[in-house]
């Protein structure tokens, strides 16, 4: 048995394998859910009303899936390039936390027209200065950055940490390790009243939109790309690729700390050291899983926001241990991973 | 000042760096048997997740500690199929399909353990193994109690490190897999199937990953906790870069890294929080970022390495 | 049928829609040496590869000593005494030469490897067919043609019997090549058979005793050495009568380029080495040299990839301080790359992508790439240059290695550029392709472009060049005309015997 | 919609609970909930392990569902959580939080087991042989500090010159972690650990010196080691909640009181002979002083040195 790279993909298959792959999710969940003892075809109905049955899932399902998008959208970026970004994580937070800090001792008076883009600026710089200095380590020292950057999330998560338990530490919290909080003309508008939806979604979908035009109509899109799959032969072709790379991870760290600077400005208002449940990392699966297009990125994040809200919502419905969300979610990207491949791929002998 | 050096002089630091190094080494070194034959295995994390669990879990329901240890070895050995036919079959991104297996074994692994110990309050515990004096070593004055303490699995992952380093170095097996990792093409030609050596590093180094996350519930600790393995995985994939993908400098890197935490631990009793606790614990991360910085343009990267090998494409 | 070694019999293999191979059979007797001819595609290593158990057939077999081999079971091929040395190298550079050689020689599950007994036999080998190596060397610190060797060696150790060499002379010098010659004839003498793949017809001639050409997957014929000639195994090749291009003499224009004293100085070493040499338009200035002998950097230079660390570079009368890629291609230098894969394209990229992606400046307007001007442009190519097997949009990975080159010599030529720097320009080509290229760059030359060409193939710098310099150690050597050349005069040139002229002269 | 649930039934409550019901803290709430629902006053769902990000969602779709009284912790999402209050006015919320009150329906509690704490510390300073006791804790957050500080303070009201050494293993849920922290205090000289966290019982165990247990009772699982625990009981909170919200009484206060000592929220328990007889005897005065209210712990919420 071999594969064979397919050239020309059918709409049906594109369709079609993706829904085999949540049915294939859904019958292994359902085993487990059997397990647990609940009905299994009434917690399929339930993830899906969990997910979109009524006003506050569906804002839930969005609200969750603002920050995968754009922590997609910088790993996708980042691995068009073949830069292997893993850091989204720390600069997520980096990016979270110089919000809450320059919201918090400078600027929180300003009113919100001004504050809010200063805040989001500064919170994608943080992000970019993180995955800066990976970057140069590999461009002087030539040092591996999935490693550099992997281990830069814990420095990040525990510089947060300090943080939030020395200087920025909110008196208000009676000794609690959470950051002062974000001023309120710094947080972000709602887009409907007593839900948690928040302004960031549109700003997520519309930076994929704009990547996505970035990266297919522009030449910086043609020489990154270019740059990602033969260094040796792009620069040939002048493509200036220190140039590109650094540009490259300005917009994959300023991506990821946009991320964090949204959820804070959107949803949490201060930092804590919980503010990510691994959306640095489930961006890295979901720009996979969108096979590093930008508008996949909005899809597969709001698929995989879906799955976990769905599965999440039923769990407490049926009274099922809460960990069936994340068995749920990671069993569909795994098996999404594999449908995607068969649509690249067909079985040869 | 004194003070720190009382530290350095009590055996018990250095007891205290064995145990702490254990999970790692044994972690590392599954780590590093999957790279040397190309592939990046992220599924660390929750592959030790799995395996704290299931260890931990058969001893409870009966199994003798050892069967314990071996139940959470094949669990790791499952997820390491699993790896290996989404990264090798199928040629799947290596860093994405570890994240999942981490976030399945993970999740998986706490739901067991819901469904099967449903119990509130702190978990039932198992009697987990004792330190072991090895007779005569022991009683060497600060070497035998800071060394030959220590419960068998310390015993074991050292011997595992020597033998592992051994193994690739020096037999026809370790080359086939360093050649595998260097280049499959290679390896083809000569007559050794990539592919399924590939699997086979993949399945055994997710064994010893199972290994290490049993060591916490089975040794280090005697009850599971869901998410207790905080971050240890990663810390190995980082360690076998620190090592350059040689077992012998893991061994040295995970005791390095060990020290950090025990020192840091008992710096915290002197100086109290005078210090941000948080200092302490970025200095490994740091450091490895240093001397990857130091030794990255000399360190020999398997070629390979996260690149799927599909037979007979251009 | 007996007394052959080797039979492959009615095999087929499908790629898609691409029948690679189509019912070939082929014998293989016991000290012979079989050619093995096509243009490029024409399935030969697809074929080899069969053999050898890299892919299975979907038809056909193959038999050892009239023992059929069990499909895509290399290490069946290599116990049945099958020794392949691949068409790119399939070694490990990080590891020394002895481990590369020893991989998969011992069984696995032994507890030791015997390394020192491994050592003197492959010395012992390496005496015996004149393979000189190091067996501690890192792989990666040999010459191309020391890797060559190992890869030789490799299949020796393994008792190879029937050994299969897939263009074992691509990247080779001529000396090399003829000295690897020597080698198998006596390999042949001892009792091996081989089967070599090369599109040069020269070493063909030379070497085989007989010859077999495949054409569109196809065995179009069978030829003992001695029944045939150059100009029938080209046409057999290709299908129709090639003939390479003459070049006719022509006055050459103004001076374009000029260089004085161009060094580069890379890790304390001087890759070249106060070189001289002027261009002018409509003339072809050939280097020749033995591969490692300052040509990449040259190259590099005159490409805008590596800057000088002194000397002047003069175009068109202006001193260039520090030239781009992006200079050079605005300048109107043409270049070829002399590694295709390496540095020419982008395989995953489509075609067009390819074919604009060194002069996005002019295929772009407020920094957004025009992309209907480059499929124009793609599909212009395509048609002026009879790039076959692709549509603008499609990977260029799946063009052959001679229509990649041909897309990557459209590029540089369909704007008529003042320069051209063309390295290497057919290695690895087909006799037909070969015949492409070069009338593409006389014609060029015709129209006035200077022509720079670095090639290590006599033959094609005798046909092409105006001039002639070689190029030893990093220096240069005066020019002589191309009437005035011969052989023997070339050959003295690139062992640096010109210097001591040059001392007696002053 | 129904208008309102008879009065007989029981009620719904769910509990949300931010870590894993194994976590001590956590594992407290759990169990008076079970306790409460397997005597038929309440009907109790719950979740665990829930992020922060996803705790207000939680807390939204147990009030959609219908539960009257909501249990839980709000430490990561203090200003969500009033939101979400705010916008089911119908539900009652009662969280462990360092906030205050807020609104009609958000009430508040906090752990104030550090009467238990100062007492064991009594027993603690009496014992040691070392003159060093130490305590391992979490995080410098208040309700540890205060745990700490309490214990240290018992240790030294009995012994003024006994040394308190103090580590925090930077994380909530790390059992080997909290043990390697017990042992490199032993080897600093400490012989009795306050164990604020799960996993230093076990560094005593391994070196055969005494221990302090927290929140629950540890001496069943540590027999010869855990001899005195700082007991915490959630039902006096968790019966006012109740009795509130059936009553249909606003819910937007501070239960914290419930869980003192004195309102019988909080005790010490203890193996009796391990600590010299004059030690238990001061310290059981001191308890009866504590309950009648004569003596109040110091409250103390800095981080402890
Ligand atoms: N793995 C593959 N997948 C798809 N197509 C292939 C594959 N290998 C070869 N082909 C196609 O099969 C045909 C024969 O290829 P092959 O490599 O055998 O040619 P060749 O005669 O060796 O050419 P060259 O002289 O360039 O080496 C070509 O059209 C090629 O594109
Ligand atoms: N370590 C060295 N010591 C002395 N001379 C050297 C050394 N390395 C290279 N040279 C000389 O420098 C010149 C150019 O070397 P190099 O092999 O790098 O050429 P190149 O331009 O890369 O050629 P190509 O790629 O075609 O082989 C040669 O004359 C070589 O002899
Ligand atoms: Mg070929
Ligand atoms: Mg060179």
């Amino acid at each position: 048995m071999r594969f064979e790279r397919r050239e020309h993909r059918s709409v049906l298959l594109v369709v079609a394998t993706p829904l085999i792959a949540i049915a294939a999710a859904l019958a292994i969940a359902g085993i487990l859910i059997a397990i647990a003892g609940a009905p299994v075809l009434e917690a399929y109905w339930r993830i899906l009303t969990g997910a979109f049955g009524s006003r506050l899932s569906a804002t839930e399902t969005l609200t969750r899936a603002t920050p995968l998008i754009l922590t997609g959208l910088a790993a996708a970026v980042a691995f068009r390039a073949r830069l292997w970004n893993i850091g989204a994580e720390g600069q997520f937070y980096l990016g979270a936390i110089m919000v809450a800090a320059v919201s918090s001792q400078l600027v929180g008076n300003w009113p919100a027209v001004v504050q809010i883009p200063v805040l989001l600026a500064v919170g994608a710089m943080a992000g970019m200065v993180l995955l800066l200095i990976p970057l140069w380590l590999r461009l002087r020292f030539a040092v591996d950055e999935v490693v550099t950057t992997l281990l830069l999330n814990f420095v990040a998560v525990l510089f947060v940490s300090m943080l939030i338990d020395t200087v920025l530490k909110d008196p208000m919290a009676f000794g609690w390790p959470q950051s002062q909080p974000v001023s309120d003309d710094g947080m972000l508008p709602k887009l409907l009243e007593r839900s948690r939806l928040h302004l960031g979604l549109a700003i997520a979908i519309a930076l994929a939109l704009v990547l996505h035009f970035v990266q297919s109509r522009t030449v910086f899109g043609m020489q990154s790309r270019a740059a990602g799959l033969n260094a040796q032969a792009a620069i040939f072709a002048g493509v200036p690729l220190g140039r590109t790379l650094v540009f490259v991870a300005c917009l994959s760290g300023g991506l990821a700390g946009l991320a964090g600077s949204i959820e804070v400005m959107g949803v949490q208002g201060y930092v804590t050291t919980d503010l990510s449940p691994g959306y640095g990392y489930s961006g890295i699966v979901v720009a996979m899983l969108a096979n590093l297009n930008p508008i996949g990125v909005v899809l597969a994040g709001l698929f995989t926001a879906t799955m976990f809200v769905g599965a999440d919502g039923m769990s407490r419905s049926m009274g099922i241990p809460s960990y069936i969300a994340d068995v749920f979610v990671a069993l569909s990207l795994l098996t999404m991973l594999v449908a995607v491949f068969f649509t690249q791929y067909r079985i040869r002998r | 000042m004194s003070e720190i050096f009382d530290i350095l002089a009590s055996a018990g630091l250095w007891a205290a760096v064995l145990r702490i190094a254990t999970p790692l080494i044994l972690g590392t070194l599954g780590a590093l048997l999957c790279e040397r034959a190309g592939v990046l295995n992220l599924g660390i994390e929750g592959i030790m997740t799995f395996g704290a669990m299931i260890g931990w879990l058969s001893v409870y329901n009966g199994a003798d500690l050892w069967t314990g240890f071996l139940i959470a070895a094949l669990s790791g050995a499952v997820f390491g199929l699993l790896h290996s036919v989404l990264t090798v079959t199928l040629g799947l991104s290596q860093h994405v399909s570890g994240l999942g297996v981490t976030l399945f074994a993970s999740s998986f692994a706490y739901f067991v353990f819901r469904i099967l110990v449903p119990v509130a309050g702190t978990p039932p515990t198992i009697e987990p193994f004792q330190p072991i004096a090895i007779p005569g070593l022991s009683d060497l004055p600060f070497v035998g109690p800071a060394l030959f303490v220590q419960t068998p699995p310390t015993y074991l992952a050292i011997l595992l490190a020597l033998g592992l380093a051994y193994v690739i170095f020096r037999t026809p097996l370790g080359l086939a897999i360093r050649m595998t990792g260097e280049n499959p093409h290679a390896a083809e030609a000569q007559g050794i199937n990539p592919m399924v050596v590939r699997y086979g590093a993949v399945i055994a180094g997710s064994a010893l990953m199972g290994m290490a996350g049993a060591f916490l519930t089975l040794s280090a600790f005697n009850s599971f906790f869901p998410t207790m393995v905080q971050g240890r995985g990663w810390i190995c994939i980082a360690l076998v870069v620190f090592a350059t993908w040689r077992p012998g400098r893991a061994l040295m890197g995970a005791l390095l890294f060990a020290f950090f935490d025990a020192f840091q631990l008992r710096l915290q009793t002197v100086l109290g929080g005078a210090v941000p606790y948080q200092l302490f614990l970025m200095i490994p991360y740091v450091l490895s970022i240093a001397a990857l910085a130091l030794m990255a343009r000399r360190a020999r990267v398997p070629q390979a390495l996260m690149q799927p090998y599909r037979r007979g494409e251009r | 049928m007996s007394g052959q070694v080797l039979e492959i019999v009615g095999v087929s293999k499908r790629f898609g829609q691409n029948l690679a191979n189509d019912d070939i059979s082929l014998s293989l007797a016991k000290g012979e040496i079989v050619a093995l001819l096509g243009e490029n595609g024409a399935g030969k290593t697809t074929l080899m590869n069969i053999l050898f158990g890299h892919y299975v057939p979907d038809k056909g077999k193959v038999l050892i000593e009239g023992s059929e081999l069990p499909p895509g079971k290399p290490r069946a091929a290599i116990r049945a005494g099958i020794g392949m040395v691949h068409q790119h190298f399939s070694l490990a550079p990080n590891l020394t030469v002895l481990d590369n050689v020893m991989t998969g020689t011992e069984s696995l599950w032994s507890l030791r490897s015997r390394r020192s007994q491994a050592r003197s036999r492959l010395m012992a080998i390496a005496e015996r067919f004149g393979l000189k190596v190091d067996p501690d060397a890192r792989l990666g610190d040999l010459s191309v043609g020391e890797q060559q060797r190992v890869e030789i060696l490799k299949a020796l150790y393994n008792d190879a019997r029937i050994l299969v060499l897939d263009e074992p002379t691509a990247v080779l010098t001529q000396i090399e090549a003829e000295r690897l010659f020597g080698t198998l004839k006596d390999m042949a003498a001892q009792g091996l058979s081989l089967i070599f793949i090369s599109h040069k017809l020269d070493e063909v001639m030379a070497t085989a005793d007989r010859i077999v050409v495949l054409r569109g997957g196809r065995k179009v014929a069978e030829r003992k050495a001695r029944e045939t000639s150059k100009a029938e195994l080209a046409e057999l090749m290709v299908g129709r009568a090639v003939q390479r291009p003459v070049r006719q003499a022509s006055k050459p224009g103004d001076l374009v380029l000029e260089a004085a004293g161009l060094t580069v100085r890379e890790a304390g070493v001087n890759k070249l080495n106060a070189v001289d040499f002027r261009l002018r338009g409509g003339e072809v200035l050939g280097i020749i040299g033995v591969a490692g002998n300052g040509q990449t950097s040259l190259a590099r230079v005159l490409s805008g990839t590596l800057a000088p660390s002194s000397g002047n570079l003069m175009l068109y009368g202006k001193r260039m301080e520090q030239m781009t890629v992006g200079d050079a291609v605005l300048a109107g230098i043409g270049r070829i790359p002399e590694d295709r894969n390496k540095e020419g394209v982008i395989g995953e990229m489509a075609i067009w992508e390819n074919a604009i992606l060194e002069r996005l400046s002019e295929f772009s307007r407020h920094g957004l790439v025009d992309k209907g001007a480059g499929i124009a442009l793609s599909r212009r190519i395509i048609d002026q240059f009879d790039v076959r097997g692709g549509t603008p949009a499609s990977r260029i990975s799946l063009l052959s290695g001679g229509n990649m080159q041909k897309l990557i010599l459209g590029r540089n030529l369909i704007n008529r550029p003042r320069i051209l720097l063309a390295a290497q320009p057919t290695r690895g080509l087909d006799e037909g392709a070969v015949a492409a290229v070069h009338e593409r760059i006389l014609e060029a030359r015709r129209g006035g472009t200077a022509v720079l060409l670095i090639s290590e193939d006599l033959d094609e710098v005798m046909a092409l060049a105006d001039r002639i310099q070689a190029i030893v150690g990093g220096r240069l050597s005066p020019s002589i005309d191309a009437d005035e050349a011969s052989s023997r005069k070339l050959g003295l040139m690139m062992a640096g015997e010109w210097e001591s002229e040059v001392i007696h002269a002053v | 919609f129904i208008p309102s649930v008879r009065a007989s039934a029981p009620i719904k409550v769910a509990g949300i609970h931010g870590s894993p019901v194994e976590n001590a803290w956590n594992s407290v709430l759990h169990k008076a909930l079970q306790e409460a629902a397997a005597e038929g006053a309440i009907e109790y769902v719950f979740s665990e392990g829930v992020s922060g990000t996803d705790y207000p969602r939680a807390m939204r779709e147990y009030a959609e569902q219908g539960a009257r009284l909501i249990i839980g912790e709000t430490f990561p999402v203090e200003r969500q959580a009033r939101e979400v209050a705010a916008d089911y006015p119908e539900t009652a919320f009662v969280m462990g939080s360092s906030g205050t009150e807020a609104g009609d329906n958000f009430g508040v509690f906090g752990t104030w087991n550090f009467d238990g704490a100062y007492l064991a510390g009594m027993l603690a300073g009496k014992m040691t042989k070392t003159n060093v006791v130490g305590s391992v804790g979490a995080m410098p957050i208040p309700e540890v500090n205060m745990l700490i500080n309490a214990f240290a303070a018992g240790v030294k009201a009995v012994n003024p010159d006994a040394k308190h050494l103090v580590t925090f293993i930077g994380t909530f849920f790390d059992p080997p972690k909290a043990r390697e922290a017990g042992l490199a205090q032993i080897d600093a000289g400490a012989d009795i650990l306050f164990g604020e966290r799960i996993g230093t019982a076990d560094a005593a165990k391994e070196r055969g010196i005494k221990s302090v247990g927290s929140l629950i009772d540890y001496t069943p699982r540590y027999p010869d080691t855990v001899f005195a625990n700082a007991l915490w009981n959630f039902r006096p909170i968790l019966n006012a909640a109740i009795a509130d919200a059936v009553a249909g009484k606003p819910t937007g206060r501070d239960y914290t009181a419930y869980g003192l000592m004195k309102e019988g929220g909080s005790d010490i328990v203890f193996v009796k002979g391990v600590a010299p007889a004059d030690a238990e005897a001061a310290m059981e005065a001191k308890r009866a002083e504590i309950k009648a209210g004569t003596f109040e712990v110091p409250r103390i919420m800095e981080e402890p040195t």
